[in-house]
């Protein structure tokens, strides 16, 4: 795995540093170093968040680099685009490292064509859960400025970004926005690859400052994080820990299925389980009932659950958009969080962050997951 | 010719009553109904074979976890009878469903009441210690609509169930001191033979219904015509529908939505690069993913006259987007066209299957 | 964009009849709209709606559906089916504030070569006056 | 493989060339953006439909080892088939060719040369976009056996057997009754001419009795039917003490069951018993050509006798079409035994369809017959109270009545609909494919319907169609010769389908079934008619018509609006 370059330039900053980038964007787009940039915009209603794809640099001023919420994972946006190939046009692509990961283990499924995609992200301080930013969104505006301008780091963000140890640049990253906090000092902008190089030489920007004390800043969070997560999964392994922590933890869940229609990894077109091979016969139920003198509807749903982990917990990234769709509010995020870092751990591979790295997937003969598969069949019994 | 049975208990002790009836004296060989589960403020549909698990029951707790008529029908058909107690409107969706040939209603012993309404689901998950509850079953005394549930239940007015084998009748009576169950079928009457309880002809339905059905008329008009300002034409649609993610949990907890894969997430909404690349540089920008609008609209083709208003679409909407307002809405008015009511009667032709030849006559003509 | 305003109508014609009659009318030299662009299908019940709310969100000003007239369908009662599906489709876009009037049903049998042309005026005319469909330039679809 | 996609615009001599500029069309063509990557061989022709166009064709696909194949020319109606032919000759599938029509859409309609041109070049990239997406589809073909099972051994019945076996088909002929003949052998003067009838009938029923070609089943009925056109599975089931079935096998069926009288007894309005001097048209028919005189019950000849028409019209809600002439025959012949006889005739409307009846009418009129208007009847006995066109009460009383009964579907009609699984209309009748149309098709391929069965015919017409359904089947079932059904069909992808049934509903040609095994529903490509609207009805798209998928429409609806 490559490692992050040392160098990059400084942007000075000028109306904030998400207009800067904006300001950023549009020039590309002027200087024809793209066709068309993917970016987050506020929808017309002002209380949520969708992504679109520019090409007249005019839109680029509706734009907002780095939303507050996550309402659309980015990846899933590239997805729509590129799943049938790559295209003709120059595009660069402004995410959350969440999102640059998701993107690049769906490169890793063949759901994204990235030849001619630029990956850009910014540093990125959390996301704000969707529920809270939807019923004010005025405030949870407010919110999101302070703690992007680091005037306010108390503002309260999604439990997994909180304990998100990726929020900075990635080794799958073209180019990289690095934040110095305080307003003003201005913005790195750090290529990390030939393509980021090429986009700095295009733009006849010199990257020569060093960035080791934002290396460091960065680096200090990201072990400050980890503390942080490891706390908290000791919390959720309780959670998770046997048949029944999970029927507790689950109880709420209505197998809406949202969770997974939200996810980025799972790119099943028809999930297994709502698929017809998932519907059972009236009689089975019965006797599954009799069995226990009941059974709880809708059927299945931890098998749902232990099932989607097992199919995408070794790409999921943490970004948190399953806790945001879930309807009764159950942190799907963190138990999803907490199991991928399992299975990751068992192989010592870390989703997204290189687009080199296969995904393992000589899984189920490894000791080490036979877990899942014993909740499995619990789950199925 | 139906009878009425009334038993000296509170209603739900006497419902739950008859339903131990039923499953001792194996006239059925299985409950559906609602449960608390183990889990402090948490309820869910069960499938009960074992009488004495029937002391978690709570048949009319106002929670509508999923759509019951979309879960009936799932696992039919029963080849053992089996109760369900149902709200009207999921006993609606059941036979919408049936209808299409999604299960069947054969071996159902179909109870329902007559319900003011089931709670949001932020509603009952901050409900601690019971406050909204209790609160919503004095305004059912009251034959009020209580606080605290969904949009399109403010709005119902078919919440004396229209089918069915067994009505409980709720709104408007005393039922802390006495449970009054309406048997409309002669199945039903079969079934309730050795059941305790004092028979007698069916009494009038409160006039609480009357006055609610009125108030909640009322109520629709207000709401619709709110709707209908927001939903002012495209523009409209993309302020309210703008915000949709595209999870489409709306049409999967939707009991009329049946396709296993929605159209709209099949291959032939998958674009090639080069047409999305097209719409750009007519554009100078667009949405990805796109046709969120057009999901919309094109299920409200395929179902509104089927619609319901269950209100589950908008529960489990993470935009928070009144879906289920705005498509019985629409529902009303393509309904109106063949003048026909989801629910009201199984024998009704799904209007997509069947024409009449001098209907809609100016259409095409002009 | 074109400066004078160039409807582009959507025409799903049943190969029987209005497709037919359209041929009629280029037979008997007939000028007519060039707004029009038919695509040919066997009956108008191929015509899923939506079709027709693609059209209009691909761009389309107007679509215009033809078919056989009441009782003269081709295959029975496709038509009748045609009509059904397309009065709920109209009235789905009128409860949502939408222009209806950009979808048309035409009955034009093989023989109205005249009507066919006349419909395809009216219509673009109509559509004229409705001016260009909002979706061309909506961005948020 | 790689795509290399043939464009041919045809100028149809000065028909295109004239109002489209063709080359800027190729120019247009050529330097769209999106076609960068494929392969196009792009060339314009004069007349690509005449003999040296075809071989044009032919060498151009075969040279060029086209892919897919657009050809910009006049409409589809006019030469899709002959260039599908040229495909045929060629490895290239027919159905990876798309035709644009340029000239009635194009050429023909736009006066301005630049918009035709524009137009052209669009609606041809449109095509090519679209041909992309169309797959080969392979025509099959099955086995067909040339026999005809002929339902109905009546004047139209007879007609068809007799054309079908003097083209040596092999024909089943089964009537219900003990004989030969039908209705039509009942009555002895025929209108116009008065000519005779019976005998014509009788010599039909020798020559189709000495046919060895045809085989008569009388007293016989059909059981069960099965199949389709050109394999129809037949069973049928003898009327006779010992209810044999024969089992037989035809690739077409002729429906020719005819009519029945409706009974005046069963209006009301009609009250008289077998004592009453009251008698049906055919009745008398009977009396006076075989006993050559009018009598009463009695034994006396009447003083006068009242001829009502239209009995039943009014609840049928149809008219008959042939009792007029029939009555008026009645009234002539009771007026050539003697001249004394009082005779009035009551009608509803007249109904004189054939060119000579109106002067037929006037003679028998001047003879000294009345002719009475009239809205409503009463009949008791031989009393008939009616009221006039002004709304006047009158009666008559007379010696004798005769009625003329409406034509009714003959006995057993709802019966064989079932067995045939063809419709029938609103008046019972057995219901044609199009009225105007396709007269004497029924729905379902392969099923014709001839004479009254269709309902109220006189015998020429009955003829008339009897003869047409010949054509029709002499030309479509040769023997010898493969049928190929349609391959443009519907198809369900099992998978996706959630078996709701809509399809069923929708399906006028009952070609989809549902399969209880698997719970979804299945298309029966062989009846399948390709119309599509199963696959715009299913809400999942489970449903695919074939060569109009939603995949093509899509695409060329996109590009034609771009």
């Amino acid at each position: 795995m490559k490692d992050i370059s040392n160098k990059g330039a400084l942007i000075p900053v000028k109306g904030g540093v998400r207009k800067t980038i904006l300001e950023f964007a549009k020039s590309l787009l002027r200087e024809g170093v793209f066709d068309g940039i993917l970016i987050s915009m506020r929808v017309p209603a002002k209380d949520s968040y969708a992504w679109v794809l520019i090409k007249d640099p005019s839109f680029i001023d509706k734009a907002t680099p780095l939303a507050p919420i996550i309402a659309v994972q980015g990846a899933k946006a590239l997805k729509s685009f590129t799943r049938k190939g790559k295209g003709s046009m120059k595009i660069a692509a402004v995410m959350r490292p969440c999102e640059i990961r998701a993107t690049v283990e769906l490169v890793k499924l063949n759901q994204i064509h990235l030849e001619n995609i630029t990956l850009i992200s910014i540093d990125c301080p959390g996301a704000l859960p969707m529920s809270y930013y939807i019923k004010n969104p005025e405030d949870g505006e407010k919110d999101f400025n302070d703690l992007f301008s680091g005037k306010d780091r108390t503002v309260s963000t999604r439990a997994v970004c909180q304990i998100c140890d990726h929020f900075s640049i990635l080794p799958s990253c073209d180019l990289h926005f690095g934040l110095t906090g305080e307003e003003g000092e201005g913005v790195f902008l750090i290529p990390n690859s030939e393509k980021g190089e090429r986009i700095l030489k295009e733009m006849k920007i010199k990257s020569s400052e060093t960035l080791t004390d934002w290396k460091n800043s960065v680096k200090e969070l990201i072990e400050e994080r980890k503390k942080q997560r490891a706390e908290r999964f000791q919390e959720v392994k309780s959670m998770v820990a046997g048949f029944d922590s999970m029927l507790d933890t689950f109880a709420k869940c209505i197998g809406c299925h949202n969770c997974q229609s939200a996810c980025p990894i799972c790119y099943c077109r028809l999930c297994y389980f709502d698929s017809a091979v998932s519907k059972q016969d009236s009689d089975f139920i019965l006797q599954k009932a009799r069995r226990r003198g009941g059974i709880s509807f809708p059927v299945d749903r931890i098998l749902f659950h232990v099932g989607r982990m097992s199919h995408m917990s070794l790409s999921c990234v943490s970004c948190g958009v399953c806790s945001d769709a879930c309807p009764v509010s159950i942190p799907v995020a963190d138990v999803f969080s907490y199991v991928a870092d399992q299975t990751q751990g068992t192989f010592e591979y870390r989703s997204g962050e290189d687009i080199e790295e296969a995904i393992p997937v000589a899984q189920y003969q490894l000791e080490e997951v036979r877990g899942v598969e014993e909740l499995i069949k619990q789950a199925e019994e | 010719m139906s009878i009425q049975i009334r038993i000296k208990k509170g209603v739900e002790q006497g419902l739950i009553d008859f339903l131990k009836f039923l499953l001792t004296n194996e006239k059925v060989s299985a409950v559906f109904t609602l449960r608390k589960t183990p889990k402090e403020g948490v309820y869910d549909y069960g499938l009960i074979t074992d009488s004495e698990m029937l002391t978690d029951a709570v048949p009319l707790h106002p929670l509508m976890p999923v759509n019951a008529g979309q879960e009936l029908s799932r696992f039919t058909p029963m080849k053992k009878p089996v109760a369900a107690v149902i709200k009207p409107c999921e006993l609606r969706s059941f036979i919408e469903l049936v209808k299409r040939a999604q299960g069947s209603m054969e071996n159902f012993l179909l109870i329902s009441y007559t319900c003011a309404g089931c709670f949001r689901f932020d509603v009952s998950l901050e409900d601690q210690g019971n406050k909204h509850l209790s609160d919503y079953w004095k305004a059912v005394e009251r034959g009020e609509n209580p606080e605290g549930i969904r949009e399109t239940c403010t709005v119902c007015e078919y919440f004396v169930p229209i089918n069915g084998d067994v009505t409980v009748k709720l709104i408007g009576e005393k039922f802390n001191d006495e449970a009054v169950l309406i048997f409309h079928t002669k199945k039903a009457e079969e079934m309730a033979e050795g059941f305790e309880g004092e028979r007698s002809e069916v009494e009038q339905f409160s006039d609480k219904i009357g006055s609610l059905t009125e108030k909640r008329r009322s109520e629709k008009i207000k709401l619709f015509d709110r709707i209908g300002k927001e939903m002012k034409g495209l523009g409209g649609m993309i302020d309210v529908f703008g915000r949709c993610i595209k999870c489409h949990g709306c049409s999967r907890v939707c009991p009329i939505c049946l396709c296993i894969l929605c159209d709209f997430e099949s291959s032939l909404f998958d674009y090639d690069v080069s047409q999305i690349e097209k719409e750009l540089l007519r554009k100078g920008a667009m949405r990805l993913p796109t046709d969120t609008i057009l999901y919309q609209i094109g299920r409200m083709n395929h179902m509104s006259f089927s619609c319901v208003g269950c209100g589950m679409c908008t529960e489990v909407c993470p935009a928070n987007i009144s879906v289920s307002a705005i498509f019985l809405r629409t529902g009303e008015e393509t309904a109106k066209l063949f003048d026909y009511v989801p629910g009201r009667d199984i024998e009704e032709p799904v209007p997509v299957t069947v024409y009449k030849e001098d209907e809609l006559s100016t259409l095409g003509e002009e | 964009m074109e400066d004078t305003f160039y409807p582009r109508i959507v025409s799903f014609l049943c190969k029987w009849c209005s497709y037919s009659g359209a041929d009629l009318a280029g037979t008997s030299r007939i000028k007519y709209s060039p707004s029009i662009l038919p695509i040919r299908v066997m009956c108008s019940s191929r015509v899923n709606p939506v079709f027709v709310i693609k059209s209009f969100f691909g761009g389309a000003d107007g679509v215009l559906i033809g078919g056989c007239h009441p009782g003269d369908c081709h295959y029975q009662s496709g038509n009748y089916h045609t009509r059904r599906r397309i009065a709920i489709l109209q009235k789905v876009f009128d409860s949502l504030g939408m222009e209806k009037e950009r979808v048309r049903l035409a009955w034009i049998s093989a023989s109205e070569g005249s009507r066919f042309a006349q419909v395809s005026d009216e219509f673009t005319n109509k559509i004229i006056s409705l001016g260009e469909n909002p979706a061309k330039k909506e961005i948020f679809l | 493989m790689s795509m290399k996609i043939g464009v041919f615009i045809c100028e149809c001599g000065p028909n295109i060339a004239e109002h489209i500029d063709i080359d800027s069309v190729i120019k247009k063509i050529v330097a769209t953006e999106e076609f960068k990557d494929i392969e196009l061989v792009i060339k314009r022709h004069k007349l690509l439909c005449s003999n040296e166009g075809q071989e044009f064709l032919e060498k151009e696909i075969i040279s060029n080892e086209l892919t897919h194949l657009v050809i910009a020319a006049c409409s589809p109606r006019d030469h899709e088939s002959t260039f599908i032919n040229v495909c045929k000759k060629t490895p290239l599938n027919p159905y990876l060719f798309k035709m644009v029509n340029i000239r009635e859409q194009c050429a023909w309609i736009i006066p301005d040369k630049e918009e035709a041109t524009n137009k052209a070049a669009r609606y041809i990239r449109a095509a090519i976009r679209r041909v992309l997406y169309q797959s080969e589809l392979l025509e099959r073909e099955i086995e067909s056996r040339p026999d005809v099972l002929i339902i109905g051994g009546g004047i139209a019945g007879l007609e068809a057997a007799l054309s079908l076996a003097s083209k040596e088909r092999k024909v089943y002929l089964v009537e219900k009754k003990e004989s030969l003949g039908g209705k039509a052998s009942l009555y002895n003067l025929l209108l116009p001419r008065q000519s005779g009838g019976v005998d014509e009938i009788q010599k039909k029923i020798q020559d189709v009795e000495n046919s060895e070609n045809i085989q008569v089943f009388t007293e016989t009925e059909v059981e069960s039917v099965v199949g389709f056109f050109g394999n129809f599975e037949i069973v049928l089931k003898s009327l006779k003490a010992d209810e044999s079935r024969t089992e037989l096998k035809a690739g077409g069926i002729v429906v020719a069951t005819g009519f029945d009288l409706v009974n005046p007894q069963a209006l009301s309005g009609y009250k008289y018993t077998k004592d009453d001097d009251v008698y049906t048209s055919l009745e008398i028919e009977k009396m006076i050509y075989s006993d050559g005189k009018v009598y009463l019950k009695s034994g006396e000849q009447p003083r006068s006798v009242t001829l009502v028409n239209c009995v039943g019209r009014d609840e049928k809600g149809y008219c008959s079409r042939i009792c007029c002439g029939a009555m008026i025959k009645i009234a002539k012949a009771i007026r050539d035994l003697s001249p004394d006889i009082k005779i009035n005739v009551l009608y509803r409307d007249l109904c004189l369809p054939h060119k000579e009846d109106q002067r037929f009418f006037d003679e028998v009129k001047e003879s000294g017959v009345d002719f009475i208007r009239v809205k409503g009847i009463k009949l008791k006995e031989r009393r008939i109270e009616y009221t006039g066109m002004d709304g006047s009460k009158s009666e008559i009383t007379s010696d004798m009545v005769i009625l003329a009964p409406a034509m009714v579907p003959a006995e057993g009609t709802e019966e064989l609909a079932e067995i045939l699984g063809i419709p029938l209309d609103e008046t019972g009748f057995f219901q044609e494919a199009h009225y105007h149309l396709n007269p004497v098709s029924t729905t379902t391929e392969g099923i014709y319907i001839v004479g009254a069965a269709n309902g109220p015919q006189g015998i020429s017409e009955s003829i008339l169609q009897a003869q047409a359904a010949c054509g029709k089947i002499l030309t479509r079932l040769i023997p010898g010769e493969k049928i190929v059904p349609e391959v443009k069909v519907s198809e369900i992808l099992e998978s996706f389908c959630t078996g709701c049934r809509t399809c069923l509903e929708v399906c006028c040609y009952g070609a989809i079934y549902f399969d209880e095994e698997k719970g979804v529903s299945v298309v029966n490509d062989v009846i399948c008619r390709g119309c599509g609207n199963c696959a715009a009805s299913c809400p999942s798209g489970a449903i695919q018509a074939k060569h109009f998928t939603s995949r093509q429409l899509y695409t060329e609806m996109i590009e034609a609006i771009r």
